[in-house]
């Protein structure tokens, strides 16, 4: 009915006894998401907002079969917070915190790798399941349930589709934001595959940026190979001039590759519909439904 | 965070990587007693861009009085916006071939790639393109390192075996270098094969990356601020700036959506003066201290403000619009775009101030366009 | 016909053009090894004993489909050698090396452990299979074709079994000397599982010593376990104190730990005839193949 | 390589392990000196070996005449024949509690591991004896290291969490020495708990893998020629020796096979005085040397030498023993089994110089007990 996350989903929160672990956890439990686990180490036997916390995630997982984690741990920490999830057999990690630094996140990712075990992120909103549950930082009241898939490097820019299909009438099935970091867990391939297989989703949307090449890769790879649902593609940073970090570590132009135009091509290459604007996407998404263009405009 | 060449050398040397004997003049007669002591020096200005041969801030010394000369003529002169300061005095070195080593992020692999070439002194992107079979590359496991034996493969395919009891210590210590600093680009180019055979570093580079900067707080980089004063003012204020070269000034929340917005401002006639990213969950203060920096470009002659709230709250970001107009005295088009989080209380804050927000992205890109039409160049 | 190595195995040698490398390759080809590569880093293209020498494992490997190899190179190299060899794809590495360091060993013994081939030592003899081919020091003349297996982790008490064996007409399939260091590749286990499934291999002779329990492990998990044929015991050092080390830095007795009692005992237990002497050994081999026992003495 | 206590805890500040203040002194006058400047002190014997404490060597001093008092009493005293030269004088601690850290090899395993225990100040293995619950171990993989949530999980199990967050860096800068110095034990033990809440390491060893030493040529260690010269004199000669209680001498090539050599002497009803393993490829000098070092032995009543030449030599064996027989005109009974490469040779040799090799190891260690029977205790 959606790919990742549902509402059986139980969920545990590394750094949730921090400020930032608190107050989303209090939002994911608002949006229904059946969080059953808090670690933070020295607090173990305690309970933080009705939420048991363990030491260790193994502790946790141990005693409450928690499956997904949710990482709201300061940057310093995080590489270590994902690797103790990966360690500890969670299957699903998402890693919200912002700023890890290079070498630390190559080698949790090959760590999450060699476990065999699933990241969204890190420096990502965290994905949402509309209307079942959510990890992450996702606005709640901005969703829909419906069947378009949403797959993005962007947080507000996600938010910014979710809000424009939400408002046009087009519910959304799950909506991944994987990161703008260089070193990510899934790309837009994994999770494109993902929503391929899943038959609640009919139509993708991809909301791409410049620098790297994971969009042209998704393209060629998945997109461009019979994929058989409708995608919608939209990269932003078109006006950005090389050589300039656009805010994301990621969102940078060097030399010939990185471009929106390289990417914009390739989507196009493959098959996908590419727009200009949200507003474009929203339309087209819509379109993609079978539902009037027009209801895609407010 | 970047450093001169002076400054890399200091720590390849630390790190037993070899490098020519030098010393730092910040004035002529400090170059002159520097090739007094070494000999034929090369006197070399030290700025933080490459390119600077071309610019005539590497020039050879025989004597003294070349070198005072020479260095008389390097201080003080300006090399894509940076004044010269100091030169690097070095023995000059009997070259016979140059090589390049260097580590950088290899983004689509996930992973830092070493990289060694046969052709060095050039920028290795050039290479990459001129010269594609002279470079090889190693990606080294995170956890391993680049192990000796893969080392002497990559050494191999780059057609360097002669070289290689030299080389693979070398690359090695390169490698810890990165570890030790963090660093996102390290690189020795040219790596020099000198007339008695041995190699030298004759050139440095070294990027630090800014996340790990808690693990560095005695490093101090070099001073890259460039001679554009607000480039130099956002780092002050910890706002993820970047300058181009349009009207409109651009603040937003998250970087994707600051593109678009960058993108829209194009699509409706206009060119942006500036990336601004507030990131999440902003304070007034911070939009406060946004909206004083663009205020102080002359080149801006609007505003345009994007926020979708996520973390980032509307109420806090109209309080931080309506304190800065007042308190600026900003008389400049502004045009608001609000939505997400505490969204109702923004726009209510906003429209009592006198600011009507629009509706949405594409909307507002367009307001601003009209409301500061006026050609930039 | 044997284990781990025939008259068809392609031997590579690391460190063929060095003084140990050159004098037991010239003994291995002697014995009838098929030598097919060398490996000196900076040495390619050149030809040593008329063996090719390539730069790298990878190369050799390549260009003649070397798959075992023997490392003859000095300590502070020799486990790198290891690692070179088995990411190049060597089924089989037999490192003669003695002194490598212990962190060094531990890690190309995991690095090995991943890439799923096999290592016999460091600082072993190396095997034989009598009259078809040897990797390593074990000297050529001693040997002779037969039925029993050996694996020891002596080398120079190896040669006297294999030597009185011989003498005594017994012969031998393969002779496995795993070395004496405290971190090895190939255990007793290991090689006790390959002769139980070598149909020319129809007894077993075990030369364990004290130190560690290796011993104690291969006779609960291998041999006490439905092994199927003769085995016949030997551990040196019962008279050894306790803590002093015994040249190998694993003949070491820590604690209750490493005793020639406890090895002795769990190999009765596990069926195995425990002999006294060397002699003893040879006699029980061959009573083991039904050869008159008076055949073992000379 | 072993070290001494206070040469331990100079590594251990360096590495940001907290030790106690302290300074060595060599007189009872040093020792005073330091209770001067320190206050209360404990005075601590420097010797290699363990169990310093129940033999006197470790004394509290709260005055500087205290200090020169007791300094005077461990000074020169002998333990396990070690004679103490050198006294630490340290900052005697306020302890609540004593815990054990520390890394070994685990054989089985076949891996370094980390054992943290809250129980300390007693040997780990007492401890794992009688308080198995109160230990807790952690295998690091080799490549990773111990990494942080392992750490913190290790420090869980040995039920002490609340001190994690000191406990924590503690253990991984444990590692981090261990793997600099190549370490095949490292400890702390006991690791005290203060009575202001901090940890310190009021005790350490530390021993460096042999194999390593290429690694670490600056490196001197503790002076632990015991006070028995041969084994000394043996270090000195490279050969690998074990000093025994019975007075049968015993060379032999390979540690298996010397080793069995022992057994069967013991077998035949006498006692080796020593384990000698000339090793691999010895060439006649080392035979040499080694016959030298027993017939120094006064211990010795007889000579066993038992060769399987694989790399080694007959002939090179037979030339060494022929010139020590002769050089230090040897009149102890001598008994040798040749095997192997160059056997031919070798006997031939020997038989020429009037020494009739005996032709396998059971029958040679009956006749040199033969040869050498007379009561040794």
């Amino acid at each position: 009915m959606s790919i990742l996350l549902t509402r059986e989903s139980r969920v545990l929160v590394q750094g949730l006894t921090g400020r930032e672990g608190s107050f989303h956890t209090e939002q994911m439990r608002a949006y229904g998401t059946n969080v059953v686990a808090g670690v933070s180490p020295g607090k173990g036997g305690t309970t933080h907002l009705g939420i048991p916390v363990f030491d260790t995630v193994a502790d946790a997982r141990r005693e409450t079969g928690a499956d997904v984690g949710g990482i709201f741990v300061p940057a310093p920490f995080a590489a270590d917070a994902i690797m103790e999830a990966a360690a500890a057999g969670i299957g699903l990690i998402v890693c919200i915190t912002e700023g890890i630094p290079l070498y630390d996140m190559v080698r949790a990712r090959a760590f999450v790798v060699d476990a065999g075990v699933k990241l969204i992120g890190p420096n990502c909103p965290g994905l949402a399941t509309a209307g079942e549950a959510k990890v992450g930082i996702i606005p709640n009241h901005i969703t829909t349930p419906g069947s378009v898939g949403i797959v993005s490097r962007s947080g507000t820019l996600t938010y910014e589709v979710i809000q424009g299909l939400s408002q046009a009438g087009v519910g959304q099935t799950t909506s991944v934001g994987i990161g703008g970091d260089p070193i990510l867990g899934l790309s837009f391939s994994d999770v494109l595959r993902l929503f391929k297989d899943d038959p609640a989703t009919t139509a993708v949307v991809v909301i791409g940026e410049i620098g790297g090449s994971d969009e042209e890769a998704a393209a060629e790879q998945v997109i461009g190979r019979g994929f058989g649902k409708p995608v919608i593609g939209f990269i932003s940073g078109r006006t950005a001039p090389p050589g300039k970090r656009m805010g994301h570590a990621g969102a940078i132009i060097s030399g010939n590759t990185g471009t929106a135009a390289s990417k914009l091509l390739a989507l196009k290459r493959a098959g996908a519909q590419v727009c200009d604007t949200i507003e474009e996407v929203v339309a087209a998404a819509g379109a993609a439904l079978g539902q009037p263009s027009s209801a895609a405009h407010r | 965070m970047k450093f001169l060449e002076y400054e890399v050398k200091e720590r390849f040397r630390a790190a037993g990587v070899p490098v020519p004997d030098g010393r730092l003049a910040r004035t002529p007669d400090e170059a002159a007693l520097a090739a007094g002591a070494l000999g034929p020096i090369a006197v070399k200005a030290q700025v933080p861009v490459g390119g600077r041969g071309k610019a005539g801030g590497i020039k050879l010394a025989k004597t003294a009085a070349d070198a005072k000369r020479v260095a008389g003529e390097i201080l003080g002169m300006t090399i894509k916006g940076y004044t010269v300061k100091e030169v690097l005095c070095e023995t000059a070195q009997e070259i016979t071939r140059e090589l390049y080593l260097g580590l950088t992020l290899d983004r689509d692999a996930r992973k830092p790639v070493l990289i060694l070439s046969a052709q060095g002194g050039m920028e290795i992107e050039d290479v990459a393109e001129t010269h594609p079979e002279a470079i090889a590359k190693l990606h080294p496991d995170p956890w391993r390192g680049p192990l000796a034996f893969e080392v002497r493969d990559l050494i191999f395919r780059a057609g360097l075996g002669p070289l290689q009891a030299q080389l693979t210590p070398l690359v090695v210590k390169l490698y810890a270098l990165a570890r030790t600093y963090d660093a996102l680009t390290i690189e020795i180019n040219p790596l020099a094969l000198t007339r008695d055979g041995g190699l030298v570093a004759a050139d440095g580079k070294l990027e630090i990356d800014e996340n790990a900067m808690f693990r560095h707080k005695d490093l101090h980089g070099a001073d890259d601020s460039e001679e554009d004063p607000l480039e130099a003012e956002a780092k002050r204020r910890r706002l993820t700036y970047v300058r181009l070269d349009g009207s409109i000034g651009v603040i937003g929340n998250g970087a994707g959506l600051v593109m678009n917005t960058l993108d829209l401002v194009q699509r409706e006639g206009g060119r942006a003066a500036n990336f601004l990213d507030i990131g999440g969950g902003a304070k007034a203060e911070v939009v406060h201290s946004a909206l004083e920096l663009l205020a102080s470009d002359p080149q801006v002659k609007g505003i345009l403000i994007n926020i979708f709230g996520g973390i980032t709250r509307g109420d806090e970001v109209a309080h931080g619009i309506i304190d800065a107009t007042r308190d600026l005295h900003l008389t400049l088009p502004l045009v608001v775009r609000m939505t997400g989080t505490r969204e109702e209380e923004g726009r209510r804050l906003l429209q009592e101030a006198g600011i009507t927000p629009e509706a949405n992205a594409t909307a507002a890109a367009r307001r601003i366009v009209e409301l500061s039409s006026g050609p930039t160049r």
